[in-house]
Parts: C-alpha cells; sequence; structure tokens
C-alpha cells in the first residue's frame, strides 16, 4: 500500500485533525472495523471507508493511497449552505479514463459522503446534494487513469433561524 | 441573542424584586405565587400574545411544586408573572405602537 | 404503493443526460428525535443504473446524502425508447426497482 | 443589544402615543405604498420575482435554487397532492366539486371575504370546509395532506397573478386592517413583528437565513423548507415564525391568522403564484 504523500495539504490537514478527532470518535455511537480494505478495488459496498471518521482513513480504505490537487477538476459547491441539510455539490472533470469520483467531507461525523463508480462511456460529471454537519472542506476526489486527484471548495455552514 | 436575554432578564428581576424570601416557603405561597402568574398568563392570552418563556417558568414552577420544593416553584412563578406582565405591557403598548412600523 | 425513484432521462442522440429523486429518509444516526433519543441510522448504500443490463452509474452512499437524495450523471451509448433500469437497496435491507424510458 | 435598548425605549415611550381616531382604511393605496416600498429598496429585483423570496436577492442562494429546481425536493409532496385532490370522498364527490372552474388555476384567488359569515375564507379553510361538508373530517392544517393539497393547487395556478378582492363591506375591510395590525405587531419574547423580518430587513441574513421580502411571501407558499425536510402549509410558517420571535403560536387558521393572510396576499396582488416554492 502507497504511504500517504504528506506534501498534499489536505491530507496533512486531516492528519492533523484526526489527532484532534479521538475523543470525537470515541462516543461515536458506531464502531467500525480497522482492517483496511481497497473498496474501490471490488465492487461492494464501502462500509467500513463510509463509517470513517476521518478523510485520511476515508480515502485510505477506499484507494489504499492519496490524492494530489489537479486543477483539471471543476468542483462546483455554493460559499455558504442555505441550510446545511441540503447543500447541492457538482464536479465534473477534464482528467482522462476516470473510474470513480467521491466526495469527502472532513467536518461530518462520517466523513466520506458518496462514492460513485463511473464504467467506460459515463461522463465524469456528477451532481449530488449532501448534509454538512458545519462549516468545512468538501473534498472531490477523482480516480483517473489508476491515480487519484482531487480539488477542494469552503462551504459555510451556519444554523437555521428565523428565515424563509 | 444572548444579550437581548440579558437585557430582558435584568427587566424580570426588577419586576421580580421581592421574591428572595429568607425563610423556607410554604405551599400556600406557592399557590399565591402561581395563581398570581397565572391570572396574568391568562390577561396575556386574552390579548392573544403569551411567551413561550412564561408557559415554561409556569410549568416549572408546577414541576418543582410536585416535587415538594416551594422555594424554586415560588421563585418560577415570580418569574413566570414578570414574563407575563412584559407581555402584556408589550400588547398594550404595540395596540398604538404598530403604526410606527406601516409602510406609508 | 408509488414508486420511490422518479427518473428523468433524456438523450440528445450522443448523450443521455439522466436526474434521479428518490424518497427515502436517510437518517443519519446523529439526530435526536423529540424524546431526546437517537433516530436510527436509515439509508440508501447502494443505487444502480442499469442500460440493456449493463451499469452506467453505481453510486455508494453513507450517512450524508441529503433526504430524499437526488443524483445527476450523464452517459454514452443510448438511444431514445432505451430502457434505464434503477434500483436501490438501504442499510436495513429495503430495495426498490423501476424501469424507465429514455426520452 | 443595540437593538434591544432602542426597542425598550421605543416600548417605553409608545405608552405616551396613542393613534388618533382610526383613519379611512384604503387597502389600495397601502398596496401601493407597499409594493414602492420594495421596489425602491431593492432596485435591480424584478417585480414578478418577488415572489421568489431569497433567491431574489442573493445570488449565491438563487444558484442552489436554481439547482434544486431541476428536480425538487417537493416534487414526491405535490404527486401525493394531485392524488389526494383526485381522490372522491365516501359520498363520491370531491375536492373539485367545491370549488369554480373544478378547483384548477383558483389558487390565487384565496384568501377569499366571505359575506355570510363575515370572515375570511383562506384556501385551507375552504379545503376543510369542502370536507366537512361531504362528511369527511377537517385535517390538520399544520399536517402533509394539507401541504401536499395546496401545493397541487399552487401548481395549477403558477404564473396567475394574485387576485385577491377586497369587497365594498366595512367587515372585509376590517379584517384587512386587522391583517395589517397584526402584521406590524411587535410580539414575543424577542419584540419582532413580522414586519421588524420581512419589511425591515429582507436580504440580511438573520444568522444563517436570508430573509424574505413581504412582498410576494405568500405566492410561493406552501413551501418544502429544508430546515422541516417536507413541505409546510402557510399554517405552519406562521406559527413556526411567531414560535421563532419566543411567543406562544396562535391556533391554525384562527382568526388573526386569516386575517393576515388575506392582507399579505392583497398587497401582493398582480404578483405571480410561483408555489409550491422550496426555501431554506
Amino acid at each position: 500500500m502507497t504511504a500517504l504523500d504528506d506534501s498534499f495539504p489536505i491530507t496533512r490537514r486531516l492528519v492533523l485533525r484526526g489527532a484532534g478527532s479521538i475523543g470525537l470518535a470515541g462516543l461515536s455511537i458506531v464502531s467500525f472495523g480497522t482492517t483496511p480494505t481497497l473498496a474501490a478495488a471490488n465492487d461492494k459496498y464501502p462500509e467500513d471507508a463510509f463509517k470513517q471518521k476521518d478523510g485520511k482513513e476515508a480515502i485510505k480504505l477506499l484507494y489504499g493511497r492519496a490524492a494530489e490537487p489537479s486543477e483539471k477538476i471543476k468542483l462546483d459547491a455554493p460559499e455558504i449552505a442555505e441550510n446545511g441539510a441540503v447543500v447541492p455539490i457538482s464536479v465534473s472533470t477534464s482528467l482522462p479514463e476516470v473510474t470513480s469520483i467521491a466526495f469527502v467531507v472532513p467536518e461530518n461525523p462520517n466523513v466520506l459522503a458518496a462514492y460513485y463508480k463511473i464504467p467506460e462511456g459515463t461522463i465524469p460529471n456528477v451532481a449530488n446534494r449532501l448534509k454538512m454537519a458545519k462549516t468545512s472542506n468538501v473534498i472531490a476526489i477523482v480516480e483517473s487513469g489508476g491515480k487519484l486527484f482531487s480539488a477542494t471548495k469552503e462551504v459555510k455552514v451556519t444554523v437555521g433561524g428565523c428565515g424563509g | 441573542m444572548r444579550n437581548v436575554s440579558k437585557a430582558l432578564w435584568s427587566l424580570v428581576s426588577l419586576l421580580s424584586i421581592g421574591n428572595a424570601a429568607l425563610a423556607a416557603s410554604s405551599e400556600a405561597d406557592f399557590r399565591a405565587a402561581y395563581a398570581a402568574a397565572d391570572a396574568a398568563e391568562h390577561e396575556a392570552g386574552r390579548l392573544r400574545n403569551q411567551w413561550i418563556a412564561t408557559e415554561a417558568a409556569l410549568a416549572e414552577a408546577k414541576k418543582a411544586a410536585d416535587n415538594r420544593d416551594f422555594d424554586r416553584a415560588i421563585s418560577a412563578a415570580k418569574e413566570a408573572e414578570a414574563l407575563a406582565k412584559v407581555s402584556i405591557f408589550q400588547a398594550t403598548s404595540e395596540k398604538a405602537a404598530w403604526k410606527h412600523l406601516e409602510i406609508h | 404503493m408509488a414508486s420511490s425513484i422518479r427518473v428523468r432521462a433524456i438523450t440528445n442522440g450522443e448523450t443521455t443526460e439522466v436526474q434521479t429523486l428518490i424518497q427515502h429518509p436517510m437518517d443519519s444516526g446523529f439526530i435526536k428525535d423529540d424524546k431526546g433519543g437517537f433516530i436510527p441510522a436509515h439509508f440508501i448504500q447502494e443505487l444502480t443504473f442499469e442500460h440493456n443490463g449493463r451499469p452506467v452509474f453505481i453510486a455508494d452512499w453513507g450517512t450524508a446524502v441529503s433526504k430524499d437524495p437526488y443524483v445527476k450523471f450523464a452517459f454514452k451509448g443510448a438511444n431514445k425508447g432505451d430502457d434505464l433500469k434503477v434500483s436501490w437497496i438501504d442499510n436495513k435491507g429495503a430495495t426498490d426497482t423501476a424501469t424507465f424510458k429514455i426520452q | 443589544m443595540r437593538f434591544w435598548l432602542i426597542t425598550l425605549a421605543v416600548l417605553a415611550l409608545s405608552i405616551a402615543h396613542r393613534a388618533g381616531a382610526a383613519e379611512g382604511i384604503d387597502p389600495a393605496t397601502d398596496a401601493r405604498a407597499f409594493r414602492e416600498y420594495f421596489v425602491r429598496k431593492f432596485p435591480n429585483v424584478k417585480l414578478d420575482d418577488f415572489a421568489n423570496g431569497p433567491y431574489a436577492l442573493n445570488e449565491d442562494m438563487r444558484r442552489q435554487w436554481e439547482e434544486k429546481e431541476q428536480f425538487p425536493p417537493y416534487e414526491f409532496s405535490l404527486e401525493t397532492g394531485k392524488e389526494l385532490f383526485g381522490t372522491p370522498f365516501a359520498n363520491g364527490k370531491s375536492y373539485a366539486d367545491c370549488f369554480p372552474e373544478q378547483g384548477i388555476g383558483i389558487r390565487q384567488n384565496y384568501p377569499q371575504f366571505d359575506e355570510k359569515s363575515g370572515k375570511v375564507i383562506t384556501l385551507e379553510l375552504a379545503l376543510n370546509l369542502c370536507r366537512e361538508a361531504n362528511g369527511e373530517k377537517a385535517i390538520s392544517y399544520t399536517g402533509d395532506d394539507m401541504a401536499a393539497l395546496t401545493a397541487y393547487m399552487a401548481f395549477t395556478s403558477r404564473g396567475k397573478p394574485f387576485d385577491i378582492k377586497i369587497p365594498d363591506d366595512p367587515r372585509a375591510r376590517e379584517a384587512y386592517e386587522d391583517g395589517k395590525r397584526y402584521f406590524y405587531t411587535r410580539r414575543g419574547q424577542l419584540n419582532f413583528s413580522c414586519a421588524t423580518c420581512h419589511v425591515q430587513n429582507p436580504g440580511e441574513r438573520l444568522r444563517a437565513e436570508v430573509l424574505a421580502p413581504a412582498l410576494g411571501i405568500l405566492n410561493a407558499m406552501p413551501i418544502y423548507r429544508s430546515e422541516w425536510g417536507n413541505m409546510g402549509t402557510i399554517s405552519r410558517r406562521f406559527i413556526t415564525c411567531n414560535s421563532q420571535v419566543r411567543g406562544v403560536p396562535l391556533e391554525a387558521q384562527s382568526d388573526e391568522y386569516r386575517d393576515l393572510e388575506y392582507f399579505l396576499s392583497y398587497v401582493s396582488n398582480g404578483l405571480p403564484i410561483s408555489g409550491p416554492g422550496s426555501r431554506p
């Protein structure tokens, strides 16, 4: 398994976060297995990755390696989510041979939000609506030609109030 | 929002001065305090302007009384009365004051 | 019972754009109910789209996908009138399947 | 803090203030002034666009909304509404029999002033009156079925301008005036009126949310709120508004809420029905 690349800023941030989130993980109501499985390699639902509290671990469980930022990924997300319950987020990319696209929200209780397998003939362009517990980066991970690339955007999330 | 509550609390405590009874309070004292609060809240209801906080304080008073903690029950009832009185004041003054906000 | 799946699949001759909305609570397990207990997690885990028996899109979802989830994608090689089969399974084992005509 | 202090001062000062004898009630002039206020406040917003609430005022939110409108989350409720609307009662009649035009494309005419009862009849109320007239139990004004029914009826009226009539009847003018008074009256522990949020501060963020302008605010009803995770009626929205300013809400379809709906709908006359809507 390839080691995570510490020069990748998101990864580094997630590593730091990981140390701080141990307490939170301990409190969480779901337990998760620790055996890393390369979920992306087979067709099974990547259960362990979806239970991860740490972005680095989730990506590692999914792919077994880290991603590097790419300008060929266009991540579209609002600056301020009108409501954290429904945040429209989409990604498109000009990268070749895309086989999967994933969305990671490091500040969510479970950091991996969605993982899309892109068979040949399907265009690497996905739009979905995600929940965000609080202000966080959103990371799109694109698997292209066997390599991992990412794009990151911060989305501000504030609490609800007298509005509408 | 916290500041708003703080300002309101000082107003409420102004209106509820005198509730710091030193001796342990009796059930009769509670009944009197609760009846006064209930009457004020009833009036606020007639004016269609009850406050959630008043209802909560009334419920707290009742609960404390059920637990025979009359000190707490009386203090909650006094607080409810004070809140109800502010809401009555609000409703009464707004009978004329609403016009200031109107678009002309 | 009406299907939980709504699909709009429209082709321009070359690519087919697929939009899907599914009726599902997508409970995360992190939200408390009125009584203060946690509402158990209940969410779709896998959503599959098949065109002529071939998977064209597979969504693996966690608890962070919004209630009544929506997803949009596009693929090549379909014709007007072709079938698009959509099915999902959630973490409690419930499933639903529906077939739609590409327009 | 400053706001509250000013508020207290206003409260204190206003004891001394007494409005003169009831001036003539002139809804048409009111409505013109109401509209002009918002048009002047938001010169770049097209008049009809006020029916889209906060999305008319904030570009980032508008993009999120437009994305959601591609396949709106209220789609399921809308279908339920259509189904409920078309399902006959036990006596074989249906909602369509209670309304002009079989109930299709008429939402913009509600609320109406009913000269017989001397009261305002909202669409929600009319639906329950219809049920009761046909031997069915009334349904909850804040529940999903009422939201779905009104969503369907609004949908069939999309684009039709609000056309609320105030007949030449002193009781109708009074109902309108009472609604107006309710709208501007400060209430609840926060000492907010409806106007505090929706006249003085539309477009501003109150905590998370961009406040909708009062002009056109009911055109989008009922609304699917992300905060609720489902569709809610006008009754439900009024009730939550009152709770949000820490007041005890009135009963759904109380005289006050009916009059409030009458006032708010009347001053939005001419703006298109855009409901069902979606809001944060």
